[in-house]
């Protein structure tokens, strides 16, 4: 860990046309801080990996709707018709990826893996161009690892050192999106000593954690 | 009874005690009203928990405890937390007993589409493509036709989901059985002639029999 | 969760030959009273898959002393010279594998994934004669998924679900192997009534696990 | 000053604040001790606790809680309980610092042998194949020589734990660099000639300028 960082800071350290992991699920664990940080420095040209794009005006869906993202890698847009609108008129690229192969291409990129090898996706569209391998006579897709420049982390409780927990549905793809970027920015409802977090309750640990968002106002 | 409540109803009878079973959003989630409590039945929403349950009482809603859809919800007793890679792990890896979904088109050879209309709508497949390719059983729940056109069709004109041919299909018609040789007609809904069912269908159906009416339970 | 099993109607159930995953690391979070139990019925010819084989008279080193084990998959067997011996005069087959290759390989068993594509091993003895793939300028080794007939897993607290939860070291490889067995058996060191483990907290959903060993007298 | 603790000291010296590090058991156990408390340092134990703490006091072992080669140890405040997965998830994805292993040979090319010697001693890898390829920085720490025999040799006769060069040794005689024109002497012990580590060293060693005594802090 190595400090506490204003949202206004955070997003001065993510440049134009960043690669971004952002957790979240509709905005359930999405860091919403960092996200209207970046919507009000007007990041332009950012890739972003995420589950969704969750609704206009709520989570992602602010940085879409602000044209703050020329990429999307996700598994669904579906909700978002401001994404749907970027994707119609070629102004958002859009790679949609099955929810359970995305969270495991990242889990990849994070652990030193050279690819997921997965059923899901066999016989459709999202196999064209992708490497098929016979193993123990099943078929399986090549998926390849996800890595980003910045993983921004949406939390329940923080300790001084990183350490996190989640809540409920709240966890999602914040997990192991701290695994897989070069630099991880938490933002936590709440920041306690080190020794109230029990190390079996943390579920991402500090040292994956380069800097915390402080405390909200 | 409304065809969605039909519907739900009869897929609720498909649930077995003791099962771990996925709702898609939408009509599918209704089926969760029609399960008997005492079943021993957990409910996985992939966004991260098993054992959901029904919405909370006013006032009392958590922010982080949401289904797939992003509606709050809330947990039974014995419920668990689990992140995205684990959700997505069990549905992959066989742990999920049953995944229910709703489809834009079924054929016949059982295989469904529900994640893309080119030209038109491009949600996203979400979790359907892991859905499809891994659950122990996969029912497809949805209106027999839309716009007049019958959802069941000789061949899937829409982009696939999976390979895997379904289990089961259950419309406010009746309830088809797809199998290696074609697509069994299996129950008809209340007061639904068979010739009526055949009438509405694009597809082929294999009439074997007397066709019983739905059960309901 | 299908109920609970005395230690001997566990070992009853568990068949001369089974191939037999077991959790713990130097026998801390091994299911002490399953292994004492198999080694009382007198099982023959076990093919025991495990971090190490632990020490002579302790934990899994019990079932190599006993003349239970046929074959071992492990990491690493130098703490116990009976292993080391069974090996040299052929009676135990031994396979060591990378200790995080193996977590990865069981993982992938249990998530149903096609394998792992691991740069360990690479250049070393251990990769005679397998598959090694160029990914995006990188080498990997393919290393195939291990499943298991019996997971035996050693837990801190179980609930009447079978949520299980673990503490500090003794977690290790006990998660995954509860992902990867047709028949998951876990001894908790206490059982507790539903509600009591949050949800939060959990980290091996009861929906993978088949029995719960009986309380110990 | 007995060889290993003069081992031991040295190697602490690579350590820099805030350092995730691996220490494996028997001698590089002992770095741990020789580590300024307030320097932010995590020490991570492969069997599942990041923040592994001193032996505790007399009474207070938990048998929950150990390294890993099965000893007692204690966690320090800001730990974090892991499963295997997580713990080879960091190793092999970059996320550990520093690893400090001990060896049975290093080569000219920098490889290192330290998990077999065939036909007498056949331990297995444990967790030393990922960790010699994933860390960031290897560092093994061993006696210069055993039984009289050299262990840095011209190329390692005993089977490789990777293909990876290792980045420092430390022995009781010198500090070695291993870079890609070959084997750099960087630093003697205390009072030991030049002369005398080339003379007690199978390998070529490159040595240029002056070769200063280690700095020991």
């Amino acid at each position: 860990m190595k400090g506490a960082l204003t949202p206004e800071a955070a997003a001065e350290r993510i440049p134009d046309g960043a690669r971004v992991m952002i957790g979240g699920f509709v905005a359930v664990g999405s860091p919403l801080r960092l996200i209207d940080a970046l919507v009000a420095r007007g990041a332009r040209g950012l890739t972003v990996i995420a589950n969704d794009t969750a609704r206009p005006g709520l989570g992602i869906g602010k940085l879409i709707s602000a044209g703050c993202v020329a990429r999307v890698i996700a598994s669904h847009i579906g909700l978002n018709p401001d994404t749907q609108r970027g994707l119609n008129e070629g102004r958002i690229a859009v790679d949609l990826v099955p929810q359970g192969t995305l969270v495991e291409r990242i889990r990849a990129g994070g652990m030193g893996l050279g690819g997921v090898l997965t059923p899901t996706g066999l016989g459709t569209e999202i196999a064209a161009g992708k490497q098929i391998l016979e193993i123990e006579g099943r078929s399986y897709l090549l998926e390849l690892p996800l890595r980003a420049d910045f993983a921004l982390i949406g939390a329940w409780q923080a300790d001084h050192v990183g350490n996190l927990i989640y809540e409920f549905t709240a966890q999602n793809f914040n997990p192991v999106m701290a695994l897989a970027a070069d630099t991880v920015i938490a933002e936590p409802e709440s920041i306690v000593p080190v020794g109230v977090i029990p190390p079996d309750a943390v579920r991402t640990p500090g040292v994956l954690v380069d800097h915390l968002l402080v405390r909200a106002r | 009874m409304d065809a969605k409540e039909l519907i739900a109803r009869r897929v609720a009878q498909e649930i077995r005690p003791g099962m771990l079973v996925n709702l898609g959003i939408g009509l599918p989630s209704l089926v969760a009203a029609f399960v008997p409590a005492g079943l021993g039945v957990f409910f996985q929403a992939e966004n991260g928990v098993i054992g959901l349950g029904a919405p909370p009482p006013e006032g009392m809603e958590d922010a982080h405890l949401t289904d797939a859809g992003g509606g709050f919800v809330s947990a039974v007793p014995g419920a668990a937390s689990i992140d995205s890679a684990m959700s997505f792990g069990l549905i992959r890896g066989g742990h999920l007993d049953m995944t229910v979904l709703g489809g834009l088109q079924v054929d016949e050879a059982g295989q469904l589409a529900n994640w893309k209309v080119p030209g038109a709508m491009v949600p996203g497949m979400g979790g359907a493509m892991d859905l499809v390719t891994g659950a122990a059983r996969v029912v497809v729940a949805m209106q027999h036709a839309a716009k007049g056109q019958s959802k069941i069709v000789p061949f899937c004109t829409l982009p696939l989901t999976a390979l895997r041919r379904v289990d089961l299909i259950v419309t406010d018609l009746a309830v088809i059985e797809p199998t290696a040789a074609g697509l069994l007609l299996r129950e008809r809904a209340p007061g639904v002639a068979v010739e009526a069912i055949l009438a509405a269908t694009e597809a082929a159906l294999i009439v074997t029999g007397d066709i019983p009416e739905m059960r309901l339970g």
